[in-house]
Protein backbone atom coordinates (compact mmCIF):
# COMPACT_ATOMS: atom_id res chain seq x y z
CA UNK A 1 0.00 0.00 0.00
CA UNK A 2 3.17 2.47 0.78
CA UNK A 3 4.33 1.89 -2.68
CA UNK A 4 0.96 3.60 -4.24
CA UNK A 5 1.24 6.11 -2.22
CA UNK A 6 4.39 7.16 -4.72
CA UNK A 7 3.70 9.90 -7.47
CA UNK A 8 6.20 9.10 -10.56
CA UNK A 9 4.30 10.81 -13.44
CA UNK A 10 1.99 14.06 -13.16
CA UNK A 11 0.76 15.77 -16.69
CA UNK A 12 -0.78 18.77 -15.49
CA UNK A 13 -2.39 21.60 -17.94
CA UNK A 14 -4.14 24.35 -16.50
CA UNK A 15 -6.11 27.85 -17.57
CA UNK A 16 -3.59 30.62 -16.72
CA UNK A 17 -3.40 31.15 -13.04
CA UNK A 18 -1.54 32.12 -10.09
CA UNK A 19 -3.93 30.42 -7.60
CA UNK A 20 -2.87 27.52 -8.52
CA UNK A 21 0.76 27.90 -7.52
CA UNK A 22 0.67 26.52 -3.97
CA UNK A 23 -0.77 23.38 -5.11
CA UNK A 24 2.04 22.52 -7.70
CA UNK A 25 4.29 23.40 -4.94
CA UNK A 26 2.76 20.71 -2.47
CA UNK A 27 2.80 18.50 -5.43
CA UNK A 28 6.52 19.11 -5.97
CA UNK A 29 6.96 19.01 -2.07
CA UNK A 30 5.69 15.19 -2.11
CA UNK A 31 7.64 14.04 -4.67
CA UNK A 32 10.92 15.30 -3.92
CA UNK A 33 10.04 14.20 -0.38
CA UNK A 34 9.44 10.56 -1.94
CA UNK A 35 12.62 10.98 -4.12
CA UNK A 36 14.60 11.59 -0.89
CA UNK A 37 15.65 14.76 -2.04
CA UNK A 38 16.85 16.69 1.32
CA UNK A 39 15.26 19.81 2.14
CA UNK A 40 17.82 22.37 0.51
CA UNK A 41 17.49 20.33 -2.67
CA UNK A 42 13.46 20.96 -2.51
CA UNK A 43 13.71 24.02 -1.68
CA UNK A 44 16.05 25.14 -4.83
CA UNK A 45 13.77 23.10 -7.02
CA UNK A 46 10.58 24.51 -6.22
CA UNK A 47 12.37 28.25 -6.59
CA UNK A 48 13.58 27.06 -10.42
CA UNK A 49 9.82 25.63 -11.17
CA UNK A 50 8.71 28.62 -10.00
CA UNK A 51 10.06 30.84 -12.27
CA UNK A 52 9.32 28.62 -14.96
CA UNK A 53 5.82 28.55 -14.13
CA UNK A 54 5.79 32.87 -13.66
CA UNK A 55 7.54 33.10 -16.71
CA UNK A 56 5.25 30.81 -18.51
CA UNK A 57 2.07 32.83 -16.97
CA UNK A 58 4.00 36.92 -17.41
CA UNK A 59 5.80 36.15 -20.15
CA UNK A 60 4.63 33.23 -22.34
CA UNK A 61 0.46 33.53 -21.68
CA UNK A 62 0.73 37.31 -20.87
CA UNK A 63 -1.92 36.46 -17.64
CA UNK A 64 -4.40 35.45 -20.33
CA UNK A 65 -6.96 33.22 -18.37
CA UNK A 66 -7.95 31.67 -22.01
CA UNK A 67 -4.32 30.46 -22.56
CA UNK A 68 -2.98 27.19 -20.64
CA UNK A 69 0.12 26.16 -18.97
CA UNK A 70 1.10 22.65 -19.28
CA UNK A 71 3.65 21.11 -16.96
CA UNK A 72 4.64 17.60 -16.87
CA UNK A 73 6.46 15.99 -13.57
CA UNK A 74 8.08 12.62 -14.15
CA UNK A 75 10.67 11.17 -12.00
CA UNK A 76 13.14 8.33 -12.43
CA UNK A 77 15.34 6.54 -10.14
CA UNK A 78 18.16 9.15 -10.29
CA UNK A 79 16.69 12.09 -11.66
CA UNK A 80 13.06 14.60 -11.47
CA UNK A 81 12.32 16.00 -14.81
CA UNK A 82 10.07 19.09 -14.82
CA UNK A 83 8.75 20.64 -18.14
CA UNK A 84 6.84 24.12 -18.47
CA UNK A 85 4.50 25.08 -21.77
CA UNK A 86 3.25 27.62 -22.21
CA UNK A 87 1.38 29.54 -25.33
CA UNK A 88 3.33 32.49 -25.86
CA UNK A 89 5.67 33.55 -28.73
CA UNK A 90 8.61 32.31 -27.61
CA UNK A 91 11.83 34.71 -26.84
CA UNK A 92 15.21 34.92 -28.50
CA UNK A 93 18.01 33.11 -26.01
CA UNK A 94 20.75 34.76 -27.11
CA UNK A 95 19.19 38.12 -26.36
CA UNK A 96 18.90 37.29 -22.63
CA UNK A 97 21.62 39.21 -20.65
CA UNK A 98 24.09 38.11 -17.73
CA UNK A 99 21.79 39.95 -14.50
CA UNK A 100 25.67 39.31 -13.06
CA UNK A 101 27.30 41.66 -15.29
CA UNK A 102 28.06 44.96 -13.51
CA UNK A 103 25.67 47.18 -15.88
CA UNK A 104 22.94 44.68 -15.15
CA UNK A 105 23.16 44.11 -10.78
CA UNK A 106 20.85 46.78 -10.00
CA UNK A 107 17.78 45.99 -12.66
CA UNK A 108 14.84 44.90 -11.09
CA UNK A 109 14.24 41.81 -13.51
CA UNK A 110 16.03 39.43 -15.68
CA UNK A 111 17.26 36.64 -12.52
CA UNK A 112 14.41 34.08 -13.03
CA UNK A 113 16.44 31.84 -16.08
CA UNK A 114 19.59 32.80 -14.05
CA UNK A 115 18.48 30.52 -10.78
CA UNK A 116 16.94 27.95 -13.19
CA UNK A 117 20.55 27.05 -14.27
CA UNK A 118 21.80 27.83 -10.86
CA UNK A 119 19.85 25.38 -8.94
CA UNK A 120 19.15 22.61 -11.52
CA UNK A 121 21.71 20.29 -13.12
CA UNK A 122 20.04 20.91 -17.01
CA UNK A 123 18.05 23.42 -18.58
CA UNK A 124 16.93 23.01 -21.86
CA UNK A 125 14.66 25.54 -23.41
CA UNK A 126 12.56 24.41 -27.20
CA UNK A 127 10.65 27.63 -28.61
CA UNK A 128 7.89 25.96 -31.29
CA UNK A 129 4.22 26.55 -30.00
CA UNK A 130 5.20 28.52 -26.98
CA UNK A 131 8.06 28.10 -24.73
CA UNK A 132 9.21 24.84 -23.37
CA UNK A 133 11.48 24.74 -20.43
CA UNK A 134 12.70 21.57 -19.18
CA UNK A 135 14.84 20.92 -15.79
CA UNK A 136 16.64 18.41 -14.84
CA UNK A 137 17.52 17.81 -11.32
CA UNK A 138 19.34 14.55 -10.45
CA UNK A 139 19.63 12.84 -6.79
CA UNK A 140 23.22 13.57 -5.32
CA UNK A 141 25.49 10.99 -5.40
CA UNK A 142 24.12 9.43 -8.91
CA UNK A 143 26.05 10.05 -11.86
CA UNK A 144 25.79 12.65 -14.38
CA UNK B 1 2.65 39.18 3.43
CA UNK B 2 2.56 40.68 6.66
CA UNK B 3 3.98 43.92 7.06
CA UNK B 4 4.95 45.65 10.78
CA UNK B 5 6.32 49.16 10.65
CA UNK B 6 7.89 50.31 14.16
CA UNK B 7 9.73 53.35 14.67
CA UNK B 8 13.05 52.98 17.01
CA UNK B 9 15.48 55.43 17.16
CA UNK B 10 14.50 57.50 13.99
CA UNK B 11 14.60 54.59 12.43
CA UNK B 12 11.77 52.77 10.53
CA UNK B 13 11.77 49.24 11.18
CA UNK B 14 9.90 46.93 8.71
CA UNK B 15 8.81 43.64 9.98
CA UNK B 16 7.91 41.28 7.09
CA UNK B 17 6.42 38.14 7.58
CA UNK B 18 5.54 35.98 4.66
CA UNK B 19 6.75 35.18 1.29
CA UNK B 20 8.16 37.72 -1.35
CA UNK B 21 6.99 36.49 -4.74
CA UNK B 22 4.87 37.29 -7.51
CA UNK B 23 1.75 37.82 -6.89
CA UNK B 24 2.14 38.16 -3.13
CA UNK B 25 4.27 40.26 -0.81
CA UNK B 26 5.89 42.21 -4.04
CA UNK B 27 3.03 45.36 -4.64
CA UNK B 28 2.31 45.17 -0.92
CA UNK B 29 6.21 45.91 0.19
CA UNK B 30 6.53 48.34 -2.69
CA UNK B 31 4.10 50.56 -1.57
CA UNK B 32 4.45 50.30 2.04
CA UNK B 33 7.98 51.50 1.34
CA UNK B 34 6.97 54.11 -1.13
CA UNK B 35 4.38 55.68 1.42
CA UNK B 36 7.23 55.89 4.09
CA UNK B 37 9.39 57.60 1.88
CA UNK B 38 7.00 59.72 1.16
CA UNK B 39 6.94 60.81 4.76
CA UNK B 40 9.91 61.53 4.78
CA UNK B 41 10.93 58.10 7.07
CA UNK B 42 13.88 57.84 4.58
CA UNK B 43 15.99 55.48 6.70
CA UNK B 44 14.76 52.05 6.71
CA UNK B 45 15.24 48.85 8.28
CA UNK B 46 13.63 45.57 6.30
CA UNK B 47 13.67 42.59 9.13
CA UNK B 48 13.63 39.53 7.08
CA UNK B 49 13.77 36.98 9.96
CA UNK B 50 10.49 35.64 8.83
CA UNK B 51 10.32 35.92 5.28
CA UNK B 52 11.11 32.28 4.45
CA UNK B 53 11.13 32.23 0.64
CA UNK B 54 11.90 34.68 -1.75
CA UNK B 55 12.06 34.16 -5.85
CA UNK B 56 13.41 36.59 -8.49
CA UNK B 57 10.10 38.86 -8.53
CA UNK B 58 11.03 39.31 -4.53
CA UNK B 59 14.71 40.04 -5.37
CA UNK B 60 13.77 42.50 -7.78
CA UNK B 61 11.31 43.63 -5.60
CA UNK B 62 14.17 44.23 -2.83
CA UNK B 63 16.29 46.21 -5.61
CA UNK B 64 13.20 48.05 -7.01
CA UNK B 65 12.96 49.67 -3.19
CA UNK B 66 16.42 50.00 -2.64
CA UNK B 67 16.79 52.33 -5.29
CA UNK B 68 13.82 54.78 -4.64
CA UNK B 69 15.03 54.73 -1.15
CA UNK B 70 18.68 55.57 -2.21
CA UNK B 71 17.64 58.52 -4.86
CA UNK B 72 15.67 60.16 -2.18
CA UNK B 73 18.87 60.45 -0.09
CA UNK B 74 17.57 57.53 2.56
CA UNK B 75 18.79 54.14 3.48
CA UNK B 76 17.60 50.86 3.23
CA UNK B 77 19.56 47.91 4.94
CA UNK B 78 18.33 44.22 6.00
CA UNK B 79 18.28 42.45 9.18
CA UNK B 80 18.46 38.72 9.71
CA UNK B 81 18.14 36.93 6.46
CA UNK B 82 18.26 33.89 5.99
CA UNK B 83 20.64 31.60 4.85
CA UNK B 84 18.61 30.93 1.65
CA UNK B 85 17.86 34.70 0.94
CA UNK B 86 21.42 35.47 1.69
CA UNK B 87 22.63 32.64 -1.26
CA UNK B 88 20.43 33.74 -3.63
CA UNK B 89 21.61 37.42 -2.97
CA UNK B 90 25.21 36.36 -3.23
CA UNK B 91 25.19 34.31 -6.56
CA UNK B 92 23.54 37.20 -8.09
CA UNK B 93 26.29 39.38 -6.53
CA UNK B 94 23.98 41.72 -4.51
CA UNK B 95 25.38 40.91 -1.26
CA UNK B 96 27.84 43.48 -1.08
CA UNK B 97 24.61 46.11 -2.19
CA UNK B 98 22.48 45.56 0.47
CA UNK B 99 24.03 46.11 3.97
CA UNK B 100 22.59 43.43 6.59
CA UNK B 101 23.25 42.89 9.80
CA UNK B 102 21.86 39.69 12.44
CA UNK B 103 22.00 42.38 15.44
CA UNK B 104 18.91 44.55 15.11
CA UNK B 105 20.61 46.94 17.87
CA UNK B 106 24.08 47.09 15.30
CA UNK B 107 22.04 47.67 12.24
CA UNK B 108 19.94 50.70 14.04
CA UNK B 109 23.10 52.35 15.36
CA UNK B 110 25.04 51.87 11.79
CA UNK B 111 22.77 54.37 10.59
CA UNK B 112 23.87 57.27 12.72
CA UNK C 1 -4.45 40.52 -10.06
CA UNK C 2 -6.84 38.80 -8.03
CA UNK C 3 -9.01 37.45 -10.95
CA UNK C 4 -5.16 35.71 -12.07
CA UNK C 5 -5.55 33.80 -8.59
CA UNK C 6 -8.61 31.67 -10.41
CA UNK C 7 -8.35 28.43 -11.72
CA UNK C 8 -10.45 27.85 -14.46
CA UNK C 9 -9.52 24.41 -15.86
CA UNK C 10 -8.00 22.08 -15.28
CA UNK C 11 -6.61 18.63 -16.77
CA UNK C 12 -4.27 16.32 -14.79
CA UNK C 13 -3.47 13.13 -15.65
CA UNK C 14 -1.12 10.41 -13.29
CA UNK C 15 -0.25 7.38 -12.47
CA UNK C 16 -1.92 5.61 -10.42
CA UNK C 17 -1.76 7.15 -6.64
CA UNK C 18 -2.93 6.76 -3.81
CA UNK C 19 -0.32 9.89 -2.78
CA UNK C 20 -1.76 12.88 -4.92
CA UNK C 21 -4.72 12.39 -3.77
CA UNK C 22 -4.75 14.73 -0.89
CA UNK C 23 -3.36 17.60 -3.57
CA UNK C 24 -5.94 16.90 -5.89
CA UNK C 25 -8.05 17.70 -2.54
CA UNK C 26 -6.91 20.47 -1.44
CA UNK C 27 -6.84 22.09 -5.57
CA UNK C 28 -11.09 20.93 -5.58
CA UNK C 29 -10.53 23.10 -2.32
CA UNK C 30 -9.56 26.11 -3.90
CA UNK C 31 -11.50 25.86 -6.82
CA UNK C 32 -15.02 25.33 -4.39
CA UNK C 33 -14.14 27.91 -2.35
CA UNK C 34 -13.40 30.28 -5.63
CA UNK C 35 -16.75 29.17 -7.01
CA UNK C 36 -18.43 30.27 -4.01
CA UNK C 37 -19.59 26.73 -3.07
CA UNK C 38 -20.64 26.43 0.87
CA UNK C 39 -18.65 24.46 3.23
CA UNK C 40 -20.98 21.36 3.20
CA UNK C 41 -21.35 21.43 -0.89
CA UNK C 42 -17.52 21.26 -0.92
CA UNK C 43 -17.35 18.76 1.18
CA UNK C 44 -19.73 16.40 -0.36
CA UNK C 45 -18.02 17.64 -3.78
CA UNK C 46 -14.72 16.14 -2.46
CA UNK C 47 -16.61 13.40 -1.14
CA UNK C 48 -17.97 12.17 -4.64
CA UNK C 49 -14.76 13.18 -6.54
CA UNK C 50 -12.69 10.54 -4.47
CA UNK C 51 -15.40 8.01 -4.68
CA UNK C 52 -15.14 8.63 -8.27
CA UNK C 53 -10.75 8.62 -7.84
CA UNK C 54 -11.08 5.52 -5.87
CA UNK C 55 -12.91 3.46 -8.04
CA UNK C 56 -10.71 4.66 -10.94
CA UNK C 57 -7.63 3.61 -8.86
CA UNK C 58 -9.10 0.14 -7.26
CA UNK C 59 -11.15 -0.63 -9.85
CA UNK C 60 -10.68 0.69 -12.97
CA UNK C 61 -6.74 0.54 -12.94
CA UNK C 62 -6.31 -2.35 -10.50
CA UNK C 63 -3.55 -0.27 -8.40
CA UNK C 64 -1.26 -1.09 -11.59
CA UNK C 65 1.03 2.21 -11.21
CA UNK C 66 2.02 1.86 -14.74
CA UNK C 67 -1.83 3.08 -15.58
CA UNK C 68 -3.03 6.45 -15.42
CA UNK C 69 -6.08 8.24 -14.26
CA UNK C 70 -7.08 11.30 -16.15
CA UNK C 71 -8.87 13.99 -14.17
CA UNK C 72 -10.74 16.68 -15.28
CA UNK C 73 -11.91 19.90 -13.34
CA UNK C 74 -13.87 22.28 -15.29
CA UNK C 75 -15.58 25.54 -13.89
CA UNK C 76 -18.60 27.13 -15.16
CA UNK C 77 -20.41 30.09 -14.56
CA UNK C 78 -23.16 28.04 -12.37
CA UNK C 79 -21.52 24.48 -12.26
CA UNK C 80 -18.26 21.97 -11.88
CA UNK C 81 -17.57 19.67 -13.33
CA UNK C 82 -15.10 16.57 -12.83
CA UNK C 83 -14.27 13.86 -14.97
CA UNK C 84 -12.85 10.91 -14.03
CA UNK C 85 -11.08 8.48 -16.26
CA UNK C 86 -9.53 4.95 -16.19
CA UNK C 87 -7.53 2.89 -17.84
CA UNK C 88 -9.80 -0.13 -17.03
CA UNK C 89 -12.05 -2.73 -18.40
CA UNK C 90 -15.39 -0.86 -17.25
CA UNK C 91 -18.23 -2.75 -15.97
CA UNK C 92 -21.53 -3.75 -16.13
CA UNK C 93 -23.81 -0.44 -14.61
CA UNK C 94 -26.85 -2.75 -15.16
CA UNK C 95 -25.38 -5.14 -12.39
CA UNK C 96 -24.41 -3.30 -9.71
CA UNK C 97 -27.26 -3.48 -6.90
CA UNK C 98 -28.43 -1.02 -4.82
CA UNK C 99 -26.76 -0.51 -1.66
CA UNK C 100 -30.01 0.20 0.57
CA UNK C 101 -31.75 -2.78 -0.23
CA UNK C 102 -32.16 -5.07 2.85
CA UNK C 103 -30.14 -7.85 1.71
CA UNK C 104 -27.36 -5.05 0.86
CA UNK C 105 -27.44 -3.22 4.25
CA UNK C 106 -24.38 -5.11 5.78
CA UNK C 107 -22.18 -5.34 2.54
CA UNK C 108 -18.88 -3.87 3.44
CA UNK C 109 -18.78 -2.04 -0.16
CA UNK C 110 -20.56 -0.87 -2.91
CA UNK C 111 -21.65 2.70 -1.75
CA UNK C 112 -19.32 4.46 -3.47
CA UNK C 113 -21.43 5.28 -6.64
CA UNK C 114 -24.22 5.49 -4.85
CA UNK C 115 -22.62 8.27 -2.48
CA UNK C 116 -21.61 10.16 -6.45
CA UNK C 117 -25.26 10.21 -7.27
CA UNK C 118 -26.41 11.29 -3.67
CA UNK C 119 -23.91 14.10 -3.62
CA UNK C 120 -23.91 15.76 -7.02
CA UNK C 121 -26.41 17.04 -10.02
CA UNK C 122 -25.43 14.71 -12.31
CA UNK C 123 -23.55 11.39 -12.68
CA UNK C 124 -22.60 10.40 -16.11
CA UNK C 125 -20.58 6.78 -16.56
CA UNK C 126 -19.55 6.41 -19.66
CA UNK C 127 -17.19 3.04 -20.88
CA UNK C 128 -14.97 3.17 -23.86
CA UNK C 129 -11.07 2.89 -23.14
CA UNK C 130 -11.54 2.26 -19.44
CA UNK C 131 -14.74 4.10 -17.57
CA UNK C 132 -15.44 7.69 -17.05
CA UNK C 133 -17.49 9.31 -14.48
CA UNK C 134 -18.51 12.53 -15.30
CA UNK C 135 -19.69 14.25 -12.20
CA UNK C 136 -21.22 18.10 -12.57
CA UNK C 137 -22.79 20.41 -9.20
CA UNK C 138 -24.45 23.25 -10.02
CA UNK C 139 -24.33 26.71 -7.93
CA UNK C 140 -26.73 26.68 -5.55
CA UNK C 141 -29.82 28.58 -6.96
CA UNK C 142 -28.73 28.03 -10.61
CA UNK C 143 -31.26 26.86 -12.82
CA UNK C 144 -31.05 23.18 -13.52
CA UNK D 1 -5.30 7.71 11.63
CA UNK D 2 -4.69 8.56 15.37
CA UNK D 3 -6.03 5.48 17.66
CA UNK D 4 -5.83 5.74 21.18
CA UNK D 5 -7.72 2.91 23.77
CA UNK D 6 -8.56 3.46 27.36
CA UNK D 7 -10.12 0.84 29.35
CA UNK D 8 -13.55 2.71 31.16
CA UNK D 9 -15.60 0.15 33.45
CA UNK D 10 -14.71 -3.04 31.54
CA UNK D 11 -15.52 -1.41 27.96
CA UNK D 12 -13.17 -0.18 25.90
CA UNK D 13 -12.96 3.12 24.56
CA UNK D 14 -11.47 3.93 21.09
CA UNK D 15 -10.31 7.37 20.76
CA UNK D 16 -10.10 7.86 16.71
CA UNK D 17 -8.67 11.08 15.28
CA UNK D 18 -7.89 11.37 11.39
CA UNK D 19 -10.03 10.26 8.01
CA UNK D 20 -11.16 7.06 7.70
CA UNK D 21 -10.75 6.59 4.14
CA UNK D 22 -9.00 4.38 1.18
CA UNK D 23 -5.48 3.51 2.28
CA UNK D 24 -5.55 5.48 5.36
CA UNK D 25 -7.03 4.41 8.56
CA UNK D 26 -8.92 1.75 7.49
CA UNK D 27 -7.26 -1.14 7.82
CA UNK D 28 -5.12 -0.17 10.84
CA UNK D 29 -8.79 0.41 12.83
CA UNK D 30 -9.61 -2.93 11.96
CA UNK D 31 -6.43 -4.43 13.09
CA UNK D 32 -6.82 -2.77 16.50
CA UNK D 33 -10.56 -4.12 16.90
CA UNK D 34 -9.55 -7.45 15.73
CA UNK D 35 -6.90 -7.57 18.19
CA UNK D 36 -9.22 -6.21 21.05
CA UNK D 37 -11.38 -9.14 20.11
CA UNK D 38 -9.30 -11.78 20.07
CA UNK D 39 -7.90 -10.86 24.03
CA UNK D 40 -11.68 -11.07 24.59
CA UNK D 41 -12.35 -7.10 25.15
CA UNK D 42 -15.45 -7.28 23.04
CA UNK D 43 -17.22 -4.40 24.37
CA UNK D 44 -16.46 -1.60 22.09
CA UNK D 45 -17.06 2.10 22.33
CA UNK D 46 -15.83 4.07 19.34
CA UNK D 47 -15.24 7.75 19.92
CA UNK D 48 -15.67 9.63 16.81
CA UNK D 49 -15.42 12.95 17.63
CA UNK D 50 -12.16 13.63 16.30
CA UNK D 51 -13.49 11.77 12.47
CA UNK D 52 -13.86 14.50 10.63
CA UNK D 53 -14.37 12.63 6.96
CA UNK D 54 -14.84 9.16 5.77
CA UNK D 55 -15.65 7.34 2.61
CA UNK D 56 -18.16 4.51 1.45
CA UNK D 57 -14.77 2.59 1.96
CA UNK D 58 -14.98 3.91 6.02
CA UNK D 59 -18.18 2.99 6.00
CA UNK D 60 -17.38 -0.40 4.93
CA UNK D 61 -14.65 -0.65 7.63
CA UNK D 62 -17.44 -0.07 10.37
CA UNK D 63 -19.61 -2.52 9.34
CA UNK D 64 -16.62 -4.88 9.12
CA UNK D 65 -15.79 -4.35 12.11
CA UNK D 66 -19.13 -4.53 13.50
CA UNK D 67 -20.02 -7.71 12.19
CA UNK D 68 -17.19 -9.20 13.34
CA UNK D 69 -17.72 -8.20 16.89
CA UNK D 70 -21.27 -9.28 17.05
CA UNK D 71 -19.98 -12.79 15.75
CA UNK D 72 -17.89 -12.87 18.10
CA UNK D 73 -20.46 -11.96 20.59
CA UNK D 74 -19.49 -8.91 21.57
CA UNK D 75 -21.43 -5.42 20.91
CA UNK D 76 -19.64 -2.01 19.06
CA UNK D 77 -21.50 1.31 19.20
CA UNK D 78 -20.52 5.30 17.86
CA UNK D 79 -19.78 7.91 20.11
CA UNK D 80 -19.63 11.69 18.96
CA UNK D 81 -20.55 11.10 15.37
CA UNK D 82 -20.45 14.34 13.59
CA UNK D 83 -23.40 15.85 11.63
CA UNK D 84 -21.76 14.87 8.20
CA UNK D 85 -20.83 11.12 9.24
CA UNK D 86 -23.58 11.10 10.49
CA UNK D 87 -25.58 12.12 7.46
CA UNK D 88 -23.64 8.99 5.59
CA UNK D 89 -25.39 6.64 7.60
CA UNK D 90 -28.73 7.99 7.59
CA UNK D 91 -28.46 7.81 3.73
CA UNK D 92 -27.40 4.68 3.59
CA UNK D 93 -30.06 3.59 5.91
CA UNK D 94 -27.47 2.72 8.95
CA UNK D 95 -28.28 4.64 11.41
CA UNK D 96 -30.45 2.17 13.03
CA UNK D 97 -27.93 -0.59 12.67
CA UNK D 98 -25.51 1.28 14.89
CA UNK D 99 -26.31 2.45 18.29
CA UNK D 100 -24.61 5.46 19.05
CA UNK D 101 -24.70 8.34 21.83
CA UNK D 102 -23.48 11.95 22.15
CA UNK D 103 -22.75 11.34 25.78
CA UNK D 104 -19.94 9.23 26.95
CA UNK D 105 -21.32 8.08 30.26
CA UNK D 106 -24.37 7.39 28.77
CA UNK D 107 -22.86 5.11 26.21
CA UNK D 108 -20.86 3.17 28.72
CA UNK D 109 -24.12 2.71 30.89
CA UNK D 110 -25.86 0.98 27.74
CA UNK D 111 -23.61 -2.34 27.90
CA UNK D 112 -24.73 -3.38 30.97
N1 LIG E 1 8.22 31.62 -21.34
C1 LIG E 1 8.66 32.79 -21.88
N2 LIG E 1 8.01 33.35 -22.94
C2 LIG E 1 8.45 34.50 -23.48
N3 LIG E 1 9.54 35.16 -23.05
C3 LIG E 1 10.24 34.66 -22.01
C4 LIG E 1 9.84 33.45 -21.38
N4 LIG E 1 10.73 33.18 -20.40
C5 LIG E 1 11.62 34.20 -20.41
N5 LIG E 1 11.34 35.07 -21.38
C6 LIG E 1 12.10 36.29 -21.73
O1 LIG E 1 13.36 36.22 -21.10
C7 LIG E 1 13.56 37.33 -20.23
C8 LIG E 1 14.36 36.92 -19.02
O2 LIG E 1 13.61 36.03 -18.23
P1 LIG E 1 14.04 35.78 -16.74
O3 LIG E 1 15.50 35.50 -16.69
O4 LIG E 1 13.17 34.72 -16.20
O5 LIG E 1 13.81 37.15 -15.98
P2 LIG E 1 12.47 38.02 -15.79
O6 LIG E 1 11.31 37.11 -15.89
O7 LIG E 1 12.65 38.64 -14.46
O8 LIG E 1 12.52 39.06 -16.89
C9 LIG E 1 12.17 37.82 -19.89
O9 LIG E 1 12.15 39.18 -19.56
C10 LIG E 1 11.43 37.54 -21.20
O10 LIG E 1 11.64 38.57 -22.13
N1 LIG F 1 -13.93 2.69 -12.56
C1 LIG F 1 -14.39 1.43 -12.43
N2 LIG F 1 -13.87 0.43 -13.14
C2 LIG F 1 -14.32 -0.84 -13.02
N3 LIG F 1 -15.32 -1.19 -12.20
C3 LIG F 1 -15.90 -0.24 -11.47
C4 LIG F 1 -15.49 1.12 -11.54
N4 LIG F 1 -16.27 1.84 -10.71
C5 LIG F 1 -17.12 0.99 -10.15
N5 LIG F 1 -16.92 -0.27 -10.59
C6 LIG F 1 -17.68 -1.49 -10.21
O1 LIG F 1 -18.86 -1.09 -9.55
C7 LIG F 1 -18.90 -1.65 -8.24
C8 LIG F 1 -19.58 -0.68 -7.29
O2 LIG F 1 -18.78 0.45 -7.11
P1 LIG F 1 -19.03 1.39 -5.88
O3 LIG F 1 -20.49 1.71 -5.81
O4 LIG F 1 -18.14 2.57 -6.03
O5 LIG F 1 -18.67 0.57 -4.60
P2 LIG F 1 -17.31 -0.18 -4.17
O6 LIG F 1 -16.19 0.55 -4.82
O7 LIG F 1 -17.30 -0.07 -2.70
O8 LIG F 1 -17.42 -1.58 -4.64
C9 LIG F 1 -17.49 -1.96 -7.89
O9 LIG F 1 -17.36 -2.96 -6.94
C10 LIG F 1 -16.90 -2.34 -9.23
O10 LIG F 1 -17.19 -3.67 -9.53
Amino acid sequence: MSQLKDIKFVDLRFSTSLGILDIIKSLMGRICEQMEFDEDSSYWIWLATQEALNNAIKHGNKMDKNKFVHLVLSTLDDEFTISVQDEGEGFDQSSIPDPTAPENLLKTSGRGLFFMRNFMDRVEIQINQGTKVTLTKKIKGSPS
Amino acid sequence: MKIDLRLEDGITVVDLEGTITIGEGDVQLRKTLFALIERGQNKILLNMERVGYMDSSGVGELISCFKEVHERGGQLKLLNISKKIKDLLQITQLLSVFEYFSDEAKALSSFK
